[in-house]
């Protein structure tokens, strides 16, 4: 599926947080948003998901699928988000509902969009724990008895199992130590590849942009400062806030001798 | 289960001191309570029968043993100004007050959590202002007066539309189960609108919290609009502190339905216990003070359970050691 | 480099918690040191017991078994010798720049607090003197001090308030600084002013030691000089940061080292 | 013994070390001595500048709010109200008469007069001073109750922490009325019971809310820190957890004040409050009760009055919290 955002702004209580964002994702690309924290990167996220808290205001334009998602009303939004679009959150933690088991929180998009039986439902939770690597005994833990690591499985199962057409990753490996965040990296290029889907991936480090995407979009205080191939721009950076950032991922990831 | 069991015998502890703390509080009495109950120029051998009557001339052990002992085979002693037995008479009052603290949670409940989930839902800054003075006026009413309002608005007799009782409980009691139910509209109302009116201001404050929570965004990525997502989602994060909220509500309800009890002449354990107070019925007092203090270490010992039980992440804690 | 004189060991620690079903040993058997002038990095993922070993290290915990000892003293309960020259001579930087500063105090007064806790409040080194020390401290992390000392936390990015944190730390002088976690709760551009810091501490003072515990071991290659590898609560590998880096022996460091490679 | 002299040493090394200019501190001379006390009182002159700096700031920002302005006005009402009221009152409040009992307001009598023919205005009007301190004394009552009840949930001994925490689990369902029923049977009806009832209540209400942001306080890392470089238990209560709560405690408070005062009506109208003779808004409101069948729209006075000064407390706690924490509030940071 494909994202066309043109001039969109985002202002919470009057104070402009992003503005005059241009960005395209096509049909089955990866796509990174690269910024250092307070950059506003995951506003835009929040904005193409219609997530933003009620005393945001929204100008431009963004087309998610062909549909105008600036001042489209709730129950459009409700019907793209967990259909086609699934999102990946930041801290699993904080985000998976703590009073649904694993299998429930995998069920809950299908069970909102599709007129499945319970038997069908089930089967395809089970399928997708297998995909993520989880096991099926899983389904019936709660989020609080799992490891990180697995925390973010199930948030990754949890978008994807209605094999939406687009996946928005919002820093998904920030809260995870450094092994289990290079496999979580990969599991998600894996799946979404193989499901020939779009993602739009937010992070603050390049290197793990460099996995994640082919593309990308350098943000820097709320505006798009920056844009190109990923792997173009770790190898020559020319503006001055992705040098900032290349430089940081060069310096603090290993180079072999 | 551990848990249970600890916070059951933590619940037995409590009853424990505060039985103590009753039985201590009215042997330290000012003004012998015999001599007051005899009058003023009773011959002294009236107040000594009247003293053993009520065994004070007992070891102070001797008496609450067997306070306690009594109360335990559910003897709770007799009046003695009534010559009744206090069981009897307590359960004639609860069948007043208890419905009406029942009736009154209702509309508490039903004001407070429809009133407090629509004062976050809604996006209109007018409407939102107006929850917030609705819940800030609602819980700054004191219970005589808010009572004296309805009865002046609805009240028969002397209210302007006159439509409902303003006093007393029928003699036949729910027998005539029409005119009681009636009579308790005001006085559930009365404490209801003002119970309701705090528990509007928690179920917003913390309905609001959560709103700007993860899990919100995760439901809302999942499919849900954001009213759903806090009916469905919200509203079941938010349940145990609601539980908690609603089981101190019980507590800080009880000293407004004693009021509406006494204005309403309703004779409920308030109005009953104001009289025993005032006639220095010792043993009634006693008994009717601790049966009231159990019933809410009850109440608190229920909330602490469905608290827990209503979060998974107390039942299942993993032990964190990062 | 030469190796100074020995400041901090840890021998045959094990920590283990609870007990029956629910037992768990969360470190196993370690053993550990740490020269003077040393960089030395603790390295290992989610729930290897590198939290646990080093509060184990700093006193702050005490183990099941195993014997810490700091300076040549035992470390052993809070009236040991060994316990009070740690806390005399160690400091602290935590993960979250933002919950180890307090939210209602200028960046002075958290600044000050290590020395004013040591000498009394109204000491006579007085407060010209602690003034001095946190604008060398602040300027040793690349802060202005004209700019910051008078800031709160919230008016702070991630990276300006863990570097505020580290320049806390060298308020007492201490011989030992621990830094847990120091950069992984901030973004990568934060995250290289904080190296640069600890770098320029290291070449002032160069008699400090320091611990850097992470789980990512491109962020620690620049400065540490020893790389302890910790998984399950176990030593899985050991060595000179360049050995380690280089010629992994253990099959878990192989998997750190390619999850921190480009 | 050894020990102990090397760490002696080693301290005083220590601060010679770090400044070269104290190595004369072992020989200070009292002239140094007394130079470094001026500049020790102007830091504390600075600290308490400082500090009523922020009152002010804060006074003004609650002044700037629509809200603010309200509640502070109602307050300083109430406060000058009951100041008045202990010298003059319209009437005197002990001048009865027999022949006007239950009369209609007039212009003597604003609010009409009381079944022993007494001016219920002038009750009103006195009542004020005996709920203000009803009011503030309970609300000092349940906020050192309060403070300490915290302290001892958050302190590191872990029986302590945790008996007390069950403890005010249990004792918080029992309702501030039975805690007045229990001290009102050997007491009577006194302002005392109220105070009591209702300080022993807030106070346990007061440390189960701050609870948590106490706890959140105390497993910090900045307490971490400050007990790592050696901070006693009580210095980080006192310099770090209890200034974190401080928001949270004066809220509750404030909202106790409120409480209290109705608390007071509630009790005094059942006979185990503020005893008959002393003026109260309690009393009123029960003599209001009774003024219904004559005048009802003066009976409505002392409800409004309660409840108006319930709302101004109310608002007071909010708008205070949202004035006083420096992280969310520039204006408090800017110096």
């Amino acid at each position: 599926m494909s994202v066309d955002v043109k001039r969109l702004g985002v202002c919470i209580n009057g104070k402009p947080i992003v503005r005059d964002i241009d960005l395209h994702i096509s049909d089955g690309e990866r796509v990174g948003l690269i910024g250092s924290s307070g950059s506003g990167k995951s506003m835009i996220s929040k904005a193409l998901l219609g997530l933003l808290p009620t005393n945001a205001q929204v100008s431009g334009s963004a087309m998610v699928g062909g549909i105008q998602v600036v001042e489209a009303s709730e129950p459009v939004l409700a019907s793209l988000r967990g259909r086609y679009v699934g999102t990946v959150f930041q801290n699993p933690a904080s985000s998976l509902n703590p009073v649904l088991s694993v299998g429930k929180q995998i069920e809950l998009p299908l069970k909102l969009h599709y007129d499945l039986d319970k038997v069908d439902r089930q089967a395809r939770v089970a399928r997708m724990l297998e995909k993520v690597g989880l096991d099926a005994t899983i389904a019936k833990k709660y989020p609080s008895e799992l490891s990180g690591g697995q925390q973010q499985r199930v948030g990754i199962a949890t978008a994807l199992i209605t094999s939406p057409r687009l996946i928005i990753a919002d820093e998904p490996t920030t809260a995870l130590d450094s092994i289990t965040q290079r496999r979580i990296v990969d599991l998600l290029v894996e799946l979404v590849d193989k499901a020939g889907a779009s993602m739009l991936f937010i992070t603050h480090d390049f290197s793990v942009l460099s996995c994640a995407t082919t593309r990308c979009y350098v943000l820097e205080c709320g505006q798009i400062a920056d844009s190109g191939q990923t792997a173009a721009l770790l190898a020559d950076p020319q503006a001055n806030s992705t040098r900032k950032l290349v430089d940081a991922a060069h310096e603090l990831t290993l180079q072999r001798k | 289960m551990r848990f249970i069991v600890r916070r059951f015998l933590l619940f037995v502890a409590a009853l424990f001191v505060i039985s103590v703390v009753i039985f201590a509080a009215l042997r330290i009495l000012p003004g012998d309570a015999p001599s007051v109950m005899a009058g003023l120029n009773a011959p002294p051998e009236r107040v000594a029968m009247l003293r053993s009557q009520m065994g004070l001339d007992r070891p102070l052990a001797v008496q609450y043993s067997s306070w306690i002992d009594g109360l335990l085979h559910g003897d709770f002693g007799i009046s003695l100004l009534t010559g009744r037995p206090i069981g009897s008479m307590v359960a004639a009052r609860c069948s007043v007050t208890f419905p009406l603290i029942v009736l009154g949670l209702i509309v508490a409940i039903a004001i407070g959590l429809t009133f407090g989930v629509m004062a976050v839902l809604t996006t209109r800054p007018a409407l939102r202002s107006g929850f917030h003075l609705l819940g800030l006026i609602g819980g700054a009413i004191p219970a005589l007066w808010g009572g004296l309002l309805l009865i002046l608005l609805f009240g028969r007799g002397t209210g302007l539309l006159g439509v409902l009782p303003s006093q007393g409980f029928p003699e036949t009691g729910w027998d005539s189960f029409r005119t009681a139910f009636a009579s308790l509209v005001l006085p559930a109302l009365t404490v209801g609108v003002i119970s309701g009116a705090s528990l509007m201001r928690y179920t917003r404050s913390a309905l609001g919290d959560i709103m700007h929570s993860g899990y919100i965004d995760q439901a809302m990525a999942c499919g849900y609009t954001r009213r759903a997502a806090a009916l469905k989602v919200g509203l079941r994060l938010t349940m145990p502190q609601l539980v908690s909220v609603v089981g101190l509500m019980f507590a800080s309800m009880i000293t407004g339905v004693m009021v509406v009890e006494n204005l309403f002449a309703l004779p409920g354990i308030g109005t009953g216990l104001v009289t025993d107070l005032g006639n220095r019925d010792l043993i009634a007092v006693q008994s009717e003070l601790f049966m009231l203090a159990a019933f809410f270490l009850f109440i608190g010992f229920l909330v602490d359970l469905l608290h827990r039980f209503l979060d998974p992440r107390l039942r299942y804690a993993v032990q964190e050691r990062a | 480099m030469t190796e100074g004189q020995i400041l901090l060991t840890g021998r045959g620690i094990q920590q283990v918690f609870g007990k029956g079903r629910g037992r768990q040993i969360a470190v196993d058997e370690v053993n550990i040191e740490v020269h003077s002038g040393q960089c030395l990095a603790l390295i290992g993922g989610s729930g290897s017991g590198k939290s646990t070993l080093m509060r184990i290290l700093l006193g702050l915990d005490k183990p099941t078994s195993g014997v810490v000892t700091f300076d040549g003293e035992l470390v052993e309960g809070r009236r040991s010798a060994g316990y009070q020259a740690l806390r005399r001579d160690s400091s602290l930087v935590f993960q979250n720049p933002f919950t180890s500063l307090d939210p209602r105090w200028t960046v002075f007064r958290s600044m000050a607090e290590p020395l004013n806790i040591r000498l009394g409040r109204h000491s006579r080194k007085n407060s010209l003197d602690i003034d001095r020390k946190t604008r060398e401290s602040l300027s040793l992390v690349g802060l202005d001090p004209a700019e910051f000392l008078e800031r709160y936390p919230a008016d702070l990015s991630g990276g300006q308030a863990q570097r505020v944190a580290v320049a806390r730390a060298l308020m007492t002088d201490p011989k030992l600084i621990v830094a847990d976690e120091p950069m992984s709760a901030v973004d990568v551009v934060a995250r290289l002013q904080i190296l640069e810091a600890l770098a320029a501490i290291r070449q002032a003072r160069p008699e400090t030691s320091v611990i850097v515990i992470s789980h990512d071991l491109g962020v620690v290659q620049r400065i540490a000089d020893r790389i302890v590898v910790l998984h399950e609560g176990k030593v899985v590998e050991s060595g000179s940061a360049n050995d380690v880096l280089n010629r992994p022996k253990a099959v878990y460091t192989r998997e750190l080292i390619a999850a921190a490679s480009l | 013994m050894m020990m102990r002299n090397d760490s002696h040493n080693r301290a005083e090394e220590y601060q010679t070390g770090t400044d070269l200019s104290d190595m004369r501190q072992g020989a200070v001379s009292s002239v140094e001595r007394s130079a470094n006390q001026p500049s020790k009182r102007a830091a504390k002159d600075r600290e308490n500048v400082a500090l009523g700096r922020g009152f002010a700031v804060v006074l003004r920002l609650i002044w700037k709010r629509g809200e603010g302005k309200f509640a502070l006005t109602v307050m300083t009402s109430w406060v000058a109200i009951s100041l008045i009221s202990l010298f003059w009152t319209p009437q005197s409040l002990w001048k009865t008469d027999g022949y006007q009992v239950w009369a209609k307001p007039s212009a003597t009598q604003w609010l009409g007069t009381d079944g022993i023919g007494a001016d219920v205005f002038s009750w009103l009007m006195a009542g004020a001073r005996t709920d203000l301190f009803i009011a503030v004394a309970s609300v000092i009552f349940a906020g050192i109750l309060g403070v300490l009840l915290i302290s001892i949930m958050v302190s590191r001994n872990s029986a302590l922490s945790n008996g007390s925490v069950v403890a005010v689990d249990a004792l918080i369902s029992i309702p501030t009325i039975l805690i007045a029923l229990i001290l009102a049977v050997p007491m009577g009806a006194s302002v005392m019971v109220v105070v009591l009832a209702c300080g022993i209540g807030y106070g346990l209400n007061l440390a189960r809310v701050a609870r948590p942001e106490a706890l959140l306080a105390a497993n910090s890392d900045y307490v971490g820190s400050a007990l790592s470089y050696g901070a006693s238990g009580f210095s980080v209560m006192l310099h770090h957890i209890l200034p974190n709560v401080m928001p949270t405690v004066m809220v509750q408070l404030s909202l106790s004040a409120g409480t209290a005062v109705l608390a007071e009506s509630g009790l005094t109208y059942l006979g185990i409050g503020v005893p008959s003779g002393v003026p109260s808004w309690g009393h009123s409101l029960a003599t209001s009760v009774k003024l219904i069948d004559v005048y009802p729209l003066s009976a409505l006075w002392p409800g409004l009055i309660v409840t108006i000064v319930a709302v101004a407390l109310n608002i007071f706690g909010d708008v205070l919290r949202d004035t006083t924490d420096p992280s969310s509030n520039p204006e408090l940071r800017r110096s």
